[in-house]
């Protein structure tokens, strides 16, 4: 008859208008800037480098400035110049440092390749989604300095990850000082012996860093 | 003057606009506007005379209004339709363009 | 019954007319009519234009409960001060008038508007001593006073010089021509009953209670029941709302006539289009619902506007709620069921109403037959039309590969 | 009024000042690029006869970004993130179109979990698409906003899934070559399980709310008839092709993945007009879940990624590849030529919105404007793939 | 006369002459509007309820409507609303003849003697009006009703497309 799909469509509304005091499941607004949104771990947003140690952020950077990330960004949004001199790095060992490390927000994609590609895990995906600005140029182009998050926040925001990350970090540290003292004994056995090469950085093309 | 001159005196300017109208303007629609005025010019008279002038029947002159404004009714429906059926043949509405059925 | 007679005339069924009285005792005799009628307008643009305020922020709150969100809450203690927050905004907002615009007309279309919808709250009872102007012909005063609403939707829609506005502008006219019809005959049944124009009077016909719970309202009889329905279905044509709200389909024509408006002016249309709704939902409580009379003998010591503003809420809020749900139709499908469906019913509903006074004298095994008859006078011609209507179109079944 | 002058006003008759060839009576809207119901920056221009459509010219472009010329200067890998933002309402299937072209063309296995991985997240997807499609188009037809939330209330549950696998809502950026970049975990797979369960009832609500009712009935009924010999003709897949009748469904004529392994049926239209465009997106939204529920449960174990897909410095050999699924929208697939270097030589997309867009004047034409609104909107376009 | 009445006129003959002399077609139409509501208005002062809300009724709402429509469905272009100035010879005839209509109609106003005008309207009630047209006038009322239903069907008839014209133009 006609009108009976209108009704049965009043019916659905005025259950839903009801539904919306007492479900849940009806009323799903999160009223945002009381109530922030619960991110889930996976959840990436724009890039940031990793450094060891939280009170010489700059010191301790994991980012060799080997460009990869810069030549793999899709959108081409970072920016990098090498050092001239080297520092050591968290191991000690001296390394190029990123004299200039610039990610253009506003090119961004956030589509976390430039983490994918790296091979230090210097480079990782931040949660700060808050990142509303008046100024269109300046305050969109992040520098070195800005980029740099220490290691322990890599922690709160991706826990899961950063253990991960951290105990293959500690696993080529320890391969390295095995290899370096390997390496060491055998120079004492054969002084006349050529240096042995710089214990390669493990390859992580196969192995994304979120593998089980 | 009374109120009847004047009523009177108001209608026949109304119709003498609606004449006005009808004749000089060439747009069948504004013609037709023009007749609608003098309709209502009429009905004016109507009116005036039921209230100012005693003698009538209490609600003569009322019904007649409502009778004229029932006709003009019908009469606005059949010219505009007239018109558009004007507009349909010669893609315009110049009365002096209507010569069809002229002999 | 001396109860009854007691409450009826309280305290506060008489405190507005008591107050308007206070302030036009002081004044000298001859200003007094002058003074009262100046007073009434004034409550009636207050209490409407509040009742609009909060009409609009109820609309979007409860759409938004229907759809499941908070609506409005930001301004003020539960939004609460969202109209007035939206009225600063709208005054302060700059007035563009298009650069090929009429701009008389364009000013123009929206005052008329505001000022047509008003004229109707006149003759609305709005409670036992609440009247603005009592008129010998108050429903034909009510009908031609609305009138020119739609008058003013082309003015606004032709001035605009778009062409959407222009289209919303001739989508205004055919709606209107179309909805005059069905609503003015869905009223023709309770003028004929009741055998009068008046609406204190049509009021006073529904007083009373048939086995002491019962309101002789006229919604509780067969055709009175078909003819609220038909009224209200022609009044939300009337008032432009969802689901006939053509000249301002968003979907399709932009805002329709009111693309080319802001600002200030746009909030008139807005206002318009409520005190519109208000109004019908108003003769429709008169009409049908008893008025002001309260549904039950034992409730008459609550005042009897208190009642009207009750039944008056509760269409509102059945407004917004088929907005809230139904889809939009197209213009000739619009058409096609002012035409084919709306005038005849209507008019069947006129003879059956013609016929249920005519048999009121039937008592006893006559009176079933009488409710049988007029009960079968509105529902098979229902389903006959509804079912030529809605012919072709059905849910359908469908085959899988 | 600002009137345009008569365009011969010593002649006395009434010229008509219309330009162009239309007759008198016509008027010509531009409908778009801003207007409510484009679906974005999309233009029509239409010539009306009162308000019967006598001509639709569509536009397009607004929304270029050079997509394909793009792709064929980055990377392999860069230009998987730029496919999320083709059709952005459905990245996980785009993703996968992608991967699949690559992986043909490289010759790269994919192991079983990830492809059951990649049935799933490709039915949620069509489940987001096609939930998303029928609230925009109730939306269309003039409904005050209501089933478009309701529809985006469980489509934020989809959301949410993807977010908590890939990392983003929509632009997903998840198929790799080889496999997929993150395996779901167990409590992922709950959830989407909870959800699947939780779609049926919603489904059963939003068909109460308007599948019968008589307006929307009205509305859709006999409008925007396509019939299957021109939809076949002008290359129209998906929902659009199965509403006319033709049973062509990529998941069962190429079998690509692993959906032969699933039970599931193909909902055919018969008369090609709105609603049966609307109700096929509907009913194929009910197989979905079937075919999650069977996936859900048959999820193998294993590596979600082939050990020897390469990363970086991927260079496929020379040659070519065409990769296509059945997307929500329809086919989409990629085109791929490769010289042997790290970026394609050619990359073209084979975008559904696009192509079924080009029957669009053909289905308005006779109709009212009110009408080519909700056909455009049955057509289901999004103008990212539209214009790439 | 009272200013009531003054006010009246001017409105009602001022917007007719307005529209007598705007070319644009809709601003004719809706000053003719103004001026019909102006004659309800003088119903209404005259005493005559009744008529006047049926005169608002049937001019503001249901032929002004037609009128536009009209208007609007027989336009080609925003320009042609602009209807072309009267021509002169035309237009010195019309005027010629309205003040002539007029002048003899006034010339008989001043000349006739009238009765005194009663004091108060003549007392028509709704109830009577209707009373009097079913009975008195039952039979012009039930013309009338054909006539309605036949005009209606006329222009229904003459608005509606020829077919077989329409088929040779597409």
């Amino acid at each position: 008859m006609l009108g009976s799909g209108i009704l049965q469509g009043l019916l659905v509304t005025a259950k839903n208008f009801v539904g919306s005091f007492h479900d849940p499941a009806r009323y799903t607004t999160l009223e945002y800037p009381e109530v922030k949104p619960a991110l889930p771990e996976a959840y990436r947003n724009f890039p940031f480098l990793v450094c060891d140690n939280a009170t010489d952020p700059l010191g301790t950077l994991r980012c060799v400035a080997c460009q990869i990330c810069e030549k793999e960004c899709p959108p081409q949004c970072i920016y990098i110049e090498k050092s001239r001199d080297k520092k050591p790095d968290a191991t000690g060992k001296p390394q190029i440092y990123p004299a200039v490390f610039a990610i253009d927000t506003s090119v961004c994609m956030s589509c976390q390749i430039c983490v994918e590609v790296c091979p230090f895990d210097a480079i990782k995906m931040d949660q700060v989604f808050e990142v509303a600005t008046t100024d269109r140029y300046a305050a969109l182009l992040l520098d070195r300095g800005q980029l740099t998050k220490p290691n322990t926040y890599f922690h709160t925001i991706h826990p899961t990850e950063a253990a991960e990350v951290d105990a293959r970090l500690a696993a080529d540290r320890q391969a390295a000082e095995e290899k370096a003292r390997v390496a060491a004994l055998a120079k004492a056995k054969a002084p006349a012996a050529p240096q042995a090469p710089a214990a390669p950085v493990a390859k992580r093309d196969q192995t994304p860093e979120s593998a089980p | 003057m009374s109120p009847l001159q004047g009523c009177l005196l108001l209608s026949a300017a109304l119709f003498s606009v609606g004449l006005v109208i009808a004749l000089a303007r060439s747009n069948a629609i504004l013609v037709l506007l023009g007749i609608e005025l003098m309709l209502n010019a009429a009905n004016l008279n109507f009116i005036a005379f039921w209230r100012f002038h005693s003698g009538a029947a209490p609600a003569t002159g009322v019904i007649f209004v409502l009778f004229a404004i029932a006709v003009a009714a019908a009469e606005a429906a059949v010219g505009l339709a007239l018109v558009i059926a004007l507009y349909r043949h010669q893609k315009n509405l110049r009365l002096q363009e209507a010569t069809r059925l002229r002999g | 019954m001396i109860a009854a007679a007691l409450t009826t005339d309280s305290f506060l069924e008489r405190l507005p007319v008591l107050a308007r009285d206070t302030v036009t005792g002081r004044l000298p005799e001859s200003w007094r009519w002058m003074a009262g009628s100046l007073l009434e307008i004034i409550a009636i643009l207050a209490g409407f234009g509040l009742l609009f305020a909060y009409l609009t922020l109820a609309e979007r709150k409860i759409l938004g409960r229907i759809q499941n969100r908070p609506g409005p809450n930001r301004t003020g203690w539960f939004g609460l001060l969202q109209p007035f927050a939206d009225g600063v905004k709208a005054l302060t907002k700059e007035d563009v008038v298009p650069a090929g615009a009429d701009r008389v007309l364009h000013f123009l279309a929206p005052v008329v508007l505001v000022a047509v919808s008003l004229l109707g709250f006149a003759v609305l009872p709005f409670g036992r001593h609440l009247v603005a102007v009592e008129l010998d012909t108050a429903v034909l005063y009510f009908f031609a006073a609305g009138t020119a609403t739609e008058l003013a939707v082309f003015m606004a829609g032709w001035a605009s010089h778009n062409k959407y506005s222009l289209l919303a502008a001739m989508r205004a006219l055919a709606q209107l021509i179309s909805y005059e019809l069905p609503l003015l005959l869905s009223v023709v049944p309770v003028v004929l009953v009741a055998g009068t124009l008046s609406t204190t009077k049509i009021v006073a016909a529904q007083g009373g209670w048939s086995l002491g719970f019962v309101p002789h309202w006229h919604v509780f009889t067969p055709w009175g029941a078909a003819g609220f329905v038909l009224f209200m279905v022609a009044a939300l044509a009337e008032s432009n709302r969802s689901p006939f709200d053509l000249p301002e389909a968003e979907s399709e024509l932009i805002a329709g006539h009111l693309t080319e408006y802001s600002g200030f002016k746009y909030a008139l249309f807005f206002m318009a289009e409520y005190f519109g709704m208000c109004a019908l939902s108003g003769m429709a409580v008169t009409l049908f619902l008893g008025g002001w009379g309260a549904p039950l003998a034992q409730l008459e010591w609550i005042p009897s506007y208190a009642w009207f503003t009750a039944k008056l809420l509760v269409l509102l809020l059945g407004f917004i709620w088929i907005r809230a749900t139904l889809p939009r139709l197209r213009l000739d499908q619009l058409m096609k069921f002012a035409w084919k469906f709306l005038v005849p019913l209507t008019l069947l509903n006129l003879a059956n109403a013609a016929g249920w006074s005519l048999t009121a004298g039937w008592t006893g095994p006559l009176q079933l037959v009488r409710w049988a008859v007029a009960l079968a006078l509105v529902a098979v011609p229902f389903v006959v039309l509804g079912r030529t209507l809605s012919a072709g179109s059905a849910p359908r079944t469908y085959r899988f590969a | 009024m600002n009137a345009t002058p008569l365009a011969n006003p010593s002649s006395g008759a009434h010229v008509r000042s219309v330009p162009g060839d239309l007759p008198g009576d016509l008027m010509e809207v531009s409908m778009g690029p801003h207007h409510p119901s484009t679906h974005g920056v999309f233009r029509m221009i239409v010539t009306l006869d009162g308000e019967t459509i006598v001509r639709l010219k569509p536009v397009f472009g607004y929304l270029h970004r050079n997509h394909e010329k793009l792709a064929e200067n980055t990377s392999y890998l860069g230009s998987m993130p730029y496919t999320d933002r083709l059709d952005y309402l459905n990245s996980m299937t785009n993703n996968w179109a992608y991967a699949r072209a690559v992986e043909q063309l490289a010759g790269i296995a994919v192991p079983e979990r990830a492809e059951y991985v990649r049935v799933i997240l490709a039915e949620l997807t069509r489940l987001l698409n096609h939930t998303c499609l029928a609230g925009f188009l109730m939306q269309d037809c003039g409904c005050s906003g209501t089933p478009l939330m309701y529809a985006f209330r469980e489509r934020e549950k989809i959301l949410d899934l993807f977010e908590s696998l890939s990392g983003s809502r929509m632009m997903c950026n998840y198929q790799r070559f080889g496999g997929c970049r993150v395996d779901p975990s167990a409590a992922w797979l709950a959830a989407a399980q909870q959800l699947v369960d939780g779609y049926g009832p919603f489904l059963d609500e939003f068909e109460a709310l308007l599948t019968g009712n008589e307006i929307l009935l009205a509305r859709t009924q006999g409008v925007g008839r396509l019939s299957a010999a021109l939809a076949i003709n002008a290359g129209v897949t998906g929902p659009m092709l199965r509403a006319t009748g033709v049973n062509y469904d990529l998941r069962k004529v190429d079998g690509y993945g692993v959906y032969p392994r699933f039970q599931f049926r193909i909902p055919l239209g018969e008369h090609g007009d709105v609603y049966d465009r609307y109700m096929i997106r509907i009913l194929e939204m009910r197989e979905s879940l079937a075919i999650l529920r069977q996936a859900l449960a048959g999820l193998p174990a294993g590596p979600i990624m082939n050990p020897a897909a390469k990363l970086r410095g991927f260079r496929p050999k020379a040659g070519e590849a065409y990769g296509r699924i059945e997307g929500p929208k329809g086919e989409i697939g990629f085109h791929l030529v490769s010289d042997g270097g790290p970026n394609p030589w050619r990359y073209h997309v084979r975008a559904p919105s696009f192509i079924n867009l080009t029957i669009l004047e053909d289905l308005c034409l006779g109709h009212t404007v009110a009408d080519a609104v909700i056909i455009l909107g049955s057509i289901d376009i999004v103008l990212g793939e539209v214009d790439r | 006369m009272t200013f009531t009445f003054l006010i009246l006129a001017v409105i009602i003959l001022g917007s007719a002459l307005a529209a007598a002399l705007r070319p644009n077609l809709i601003h004719c139409a809706l000053l003719l509007v103004v001026s019909w509501l102006g004659v309800a208005g003088f119903y209404l002062w005259a005493g005559a309820e009744f008529v006047a809300f049926a005169q608002v009724l049937v001019y503001v709402g249901a032929l002004s409507m037609v009128v536009l429509f009209a208007v609007l469905l027989t336009r080609q272009s925003r320009a042609e609303l602009r209807v072309d100035a009267p021509e002169t010879r035309r237009a010195v005839w019309a005027v010629i003849a309205g003040v002539a209509v007029s002048g003899v109609i006034g010339a008989a106003v001043f000349a006739t003697k009238w009765d005194p005008a009663p004091v108060t309207a003549p007392e028509v009630t709704v109830r009577g009006l209707g009373l009097e047209l079913m009975g008195a006038h039952a039979a012009a009322l039930l013309l009338l009703g054909v006539l309605l239903t036949a005009a209606l069907l006329g222009a229904v008839v003459l608005a509606a497309p020829d077919r077989p014209e329409k088929e040779e133009k597409s």
